[in-house]
């Protein structure tokens, strides 16, 4: 895989020792990590694992203390989202004053490559009104509107911190779908951050286990969990047992 | 409960307690060094009346420029503190626990409900009130040893030295308070409570000033016309003067003035013009002069009044916020 | 201590109620011979403190092993076996049947097959010997 | 004494209402599964519970006194904004806590902080992740005693290890102290283990309420044609549908007809089934 992805085009992140260290010690050790393309990557810890920091860094938003990382063979700079990479932060913010239509709108004016036609089309399909405000929209039509925001850009690269935080079951399925079938048709690799791993089954391909600034486990979800244990599980498992590990 | 409370208001506790110190050790330090400023002015005598002064001429104007923006300073103080007591204990005290979503805490403990408002109220009110009743009463102890030379000169009712008096600032402060506590009952918002309640404040006692003493019985001094005696409210509050007829009733105002118009163009120049004059105006009906006054010995009766008048809004407040909290889920 | 002689697993993922689980897992232990009568099944707190499931439901599993008659509650104590289900041929490593299947197993493995082809080949050749229709 | 009875409870604000005409009655001793989409009126009904928010019609018994905008003293409320005191640590936290009931164990607390591994109890209450807080918050809970305990998604903001940590804890204390659990949850998976009894609401009304067992004993999932639908007999709840097959969640099912497979339906099958059938109602 790794000599392929070598010769092919530059990966969606490649890091190579990169970490981040605050006063407090280092909220990312240094790791080398390489994200393919076309996945739907779970990256899954307990709070303060370091999945924010990680995120951080490939958007540029933090700089590692050290090591490098790439994205898409760019190093991220201070000044802004590298033009093929989506963030979509936990609390999803959007103006609650503006329609569907003039959120919309503020994305085609605030990004060099927009794709309106793109935007308006899954806008639609979440049969979300275009003239109600955002402020007046549910959890789940908020999420849809924010992820059209996000797609919208044409990104090769999406990464969404806890998106399905505050849905409901209904609201969570419909969103996972919907972002599944783009990441599927459109080819983008998607790194989705989830405190809840039911439902992350069937949805990634690909997991990254973070635990106290490390990395547990990282890989193909099915050479992970070759003999058929159930995603959730797997994950619980090496989380409570890297738990034990830092206790002891 | 009481710990609870302690703890939520510990800030504004050493605030309150730092306010005190600073003030109580500037207070002392100024009335000391004011004491040596009279002595070596040899105006030491001159502090109980200006009549038998020995001091050089020059003495009392040099230290009146001196020292009058610092009596101003300390009553300035003393009116504003209610103000601020109300703005920064009384507005955010629920407010900001409607704001935060707190008093969902609050409510899902065993206190009630109402326990926990009078609890939030003591605590944060009763410490306010003991730190501004002791600056009150260092301020008087201050000034009054400027005595004349100081602000005491314009006597009690002096809308300044009124609202620095006696029970009248504890008052101020109560209703300062509460008015702030139950705006942030009712608007759940810390800044709005605070402007709010300020701005309300202030009309309250701009409304309110003097009403109290309207209550207060007055007496009427009245003088011949011809007598030398004059007239004066010595430290009262002047409420009405004016010239009495032969029987008693007071002259219209209008007339009056056209009445001492007229003899003062009547009356000739020289030594006698005075009694001239008196005896004009005696001789066109203005037989007395009167003055009606509330006595500054009174001025206890109106803080008594003026406390009363606030302490019933503090009242209708306090149930307004009891309506408020009880009404919040 | 008593408690550790059987430990529940349960499976988030089988579709099978947690309490079928605990009573099916109880009954195997009772059949292979684990567990024993005058042993103490683990208190309901002991099971919730291993794998967090709701003590009803621990206790809703003991009341079915009850009623069958396999183990008693004894008030203040905990709930004991009172029956074995286990026999010659199913208890102990070194039942005869038991290392005929060994033995079958090994063959298998040495065959080539994996899990599923011999999961597979064994419900057909059970359920040819064991009806589903004539099952309890 | 029944820990919860509403009798024809509804809140309206304004002109929404929020809860309507609710009857139910959650039988002591349980934990108690809350779902229902979002805006269904879960948190109210806590509220309401919890002597917060008073109803427009109706009435709420708790352990068979009337709730009167306080709460009953066996009562313990996690509110979804976990409410604490961010310049207080931990300890102080808990202090206040002690302060503020007439019953309280300190030693309660203590135990359920330590078995809870990300909380540091010298830490200030607002350097707290959101998952800590709610741990704080549930320790709090715990530290009244109660014998009801409302739970307003105790889970949500909680990491898989503090999660599992939790339902541990919680169900420790149906087991120790026979303590009656309601909690609302969007995390069907969770709830699966833990959860006894079911009380799905949806657009403020109670659509099932019952023993989990129970309730799902009288359901099935039927997957057949598309064309055989009409020949199933039952009250049909939901349905999703390819192009050529159907997946049909029924209650009080009649015989399975020729070509039809039948599934028994776990709790998350069955509560999506009926959220579907809600959606599906408010958009006609």
């Amino acid at each position: 895989m790794s000599t392929r992805s070598h010769s092919g085009p530059a990966l969606p992140v490649h890091t190579d020792g990169v970490g981040k260290k605050y006063r407090r010690g280092w909220a990312l050790r240094p790791v080398s990590l390489v994200i393919p393309h076309n996945r739907v990557v779970a990256l899954v810890g307990p709070n303060g694992a370091g999945k924010s920091t990680l995120m951080g860094l490939v958007t540029g938003m933090s700089r590692p203390t050290a090591g490098s990382i790439t994205v898409f063979g760019d190093r991220p700079t201070g000044r802004g989202l590298h033009p093929a990479v989506s963030y979509l932060a936990q609390q999803k913010p959007l103006y609650k004053q503006l329609t569907v239509a003039e959120t919309l709108e503020f994305g085609a004016r605030t990004n060099p490559a927009w794709d309106q036609r793109y935007a308006e089309r899954l806008v639609e399909q979440a049969k979300v009104p275009m003239n109600a405000k955002v402020g007046t929209l549910s959890g789940g039509q908020r999420t849809r509107v924010a992820l059209a925001l996000a797609l919208g850009k044409r990104p090769r690269l999406l990464l969404l911190d806890e998106p399905l935080a505050d849905l409901d079951p209904l609201a969570r399925e419909a969103v996972l779908r919907a972002l599944l079938a783009e990441a599927r048709t459109q080819g983008i690799t998607v790194v989705l951050s989830s405190h809840v791993l039911a439902e992350l089954e069937g949805v990634c391909d690909h997991l990254v286990l973070l635990h106290s600034g490390r990395i547990v486990l990282a890989g193909d979800v099915n050479r992970l969990s070759a003999d058929g244990t159930p995603l959730g599980q797997l994950v619980l498992h090496h989380m409570r047992a890297a738990a034990q590990e830092e206790a002891a | 409960m009481i710990w609870a409370t302690l703890r939520l208001q510990r800030l504004q506790l050493l605030v309150l307690i730092g306010a005190l110190v600073v003030g109580a050790g500037v207070i002392v330090l100024l009335r000391s060094n004011m004491l040596d400023a009279l002595a070596s002015a040899q105006l030491t005598q001159c502090v109980t009346t200006l009549d038998e002064c020995p001091a050089p001429d020059g003495a009392v104007k040099a230290f009146v420029t001196e020292w009058d923006y610092l009596f101003e300073a300390a009553r300035f103080l003393i009116i504003v503190l209610p103000a601020l007591i109300g703005v920064f204990l009384g507005a955010p005290l629920f407010a900001a626990e409607l704001e935060q979503g707190t008093h969902v805490l609050a409510f899902t403990q065993s206190v009630s409900r109402t326990r926990w408002m009078f609890v939030k109220l003591v605590v944060a009110l009763v410490p306010a009130l003991v730190v501004l009743v002791l600056l009150q009463y260092l301020v008087w102890w201050w000034l009054t040893a400027a005595g004349v030379l100081g602000p005491r000169l314009n006597g009690p009712f002096n809308p300044f030295n009124f609202g620095i008096d006696h029970v009248s600032p504890a008052a101020y402060a109560l209703v300062a308070f509460l008015l702030g506590a139950f705006l942030g009952a009712v608007t759940r918002r810390t800044l709005v409570a605070m402007t709010a309640g300020l701005t309300a404040f202030v009309a309250l006692r701009v409304v309110l000033s003097g009403v109290a003493s309207r209550w207060v019985p007055s007496e009427r001094r009245e003088a011949p016309v011809t007598s030398d005696v004059n007239l004066r409210a010595d430290g009262g509050l002047e409420l009405e003067s004016g010239m009495l007829d032969a029987a008693g009733r007071p002259v219209p105002k209008g007339e009056s003035l056209a009445v001492i118009d007229a003899c003062k163009a009547s009356a000739p120049e020289g030594p006698d013009a005075q009694d001239v004059f008196t005896a004009c105006l005696a001789e066109k009906g203005s037989v007395k002069s009167y003055l009606t006054v509330i006595p500054d010995g009174s001025a206890w009766l109106a803080h008594v009044y003026d406390a009363a008048l606030y302490g019933g809004l503090a009242v209708l407040l306090l149930a307004g916020t009891v309506w408020a909290l009880r009404r919040q889920g | 201590m008593l408690a550790d002689v059987i430990e529940f697993r349960i499976d988030r993922h089988s579709g099978v109620s947690t309490y079928m689980q605990i009573v099916k897992q109880v009954k195997q232990a009772l059949r292979l011979g684990l567990l024993a009568p005058g042993d103490r099944l683990p208190a309901a707190r002991e099971v919730v403190e291993a794998t967090a499931v709701n003590p009803n439901t621990v206790l809703k599993a003991y009341r079915e092993l009850e009623r069958e008659g396999l183990v008693e509650g004894r008030r203040g104590l905990g709930t004991y076996v009172t029956k074995s289900l286990s026999s010659e041929a199913t208890a102990g490593d070194d039942a005869p049947l038991r290392k005929e299947l060994a033995r079958w197993m090994g063959r298998a493995r040495e065959g080539g097959l994996d899990v599923e082809d011999v999961d597979a080949l064994y419900s057909a050749v059970r359920d040819e010997h064991y009806p589903v229709e004539e099952r309890p | 004494m029944t820990p919860l009875a509403a009798t024809a409870v509804g809140k309206r604000y304004r002109a929404r209402w929020a809860v309507r005409d609710c009857t139910f009655s959650v039988p002591e001793g349980k934990v108690v599964a809350l779902v229902g989409p979002n805006g269904a009126g879960k948190s109210t009904l806590l509220r309401m519970a919890a002597g917060l928010v008073r109803p427009t019609t109706g009435e709420l018994r708790v352990f068979g006194t009337p709730v009167r905008g306080r709460i009953h003293p066996d009562v313990s409320f996690l509110a979804q904004d976990r409410p604490l005191y961010g310049n207080l640590t931990v300890r102080e936290m808990a202090r206040l806590g002690a302060s503020m009931n007439d019953r309280w164990s300190t030693g309660r607390v203590e135990e359920v902080l330590a078995l809870q591994a990300g909380v540091d109890e010298n830490a200030e209450i607002r350097t707290l992740s959101a998952g800590a807080r709610t741990q704080v918050a549930i320790a709090l809970a715990l530290g009244r005693l109660p014998r009801l305990l409302l739970l307003d998604e105790p889970l949500s903001d909680l990491d898989p290890l503090a999660r599992d940590e939790t339902l541990r804890i919680l169900m420790a204390e149906v087991a120790d102290r026979g303590t009656t659990v309601v909690m609302s949850s969007h995390l069907l998976t969770d709830l699966r283990e833990v959860c006894d009894h079911l009380l799905l609401v949806d657009a403020g009304r109670v659509q099932i309420e019952g023993d989990v067992e129970e309730v799902l004993a009288r359901h099935r999932i039927l997957l057949g044609p598309v064309t055989g639908e009409s020949e199933l007999e039952g009250a049909r709840v939901s349905a999703t549908r390819t192009q050529r097959q159907a997946t049909v969640l029924l209650r009080d099912a009649g015989p399975v007809p020729p070509g039809w497979a039948e599934v028994a339906p776990d709790l998350e099958s069955l509560v999506m089934g009926y959220l579907r059938a809600s959606r599906d109602r408010r958009k006609r």
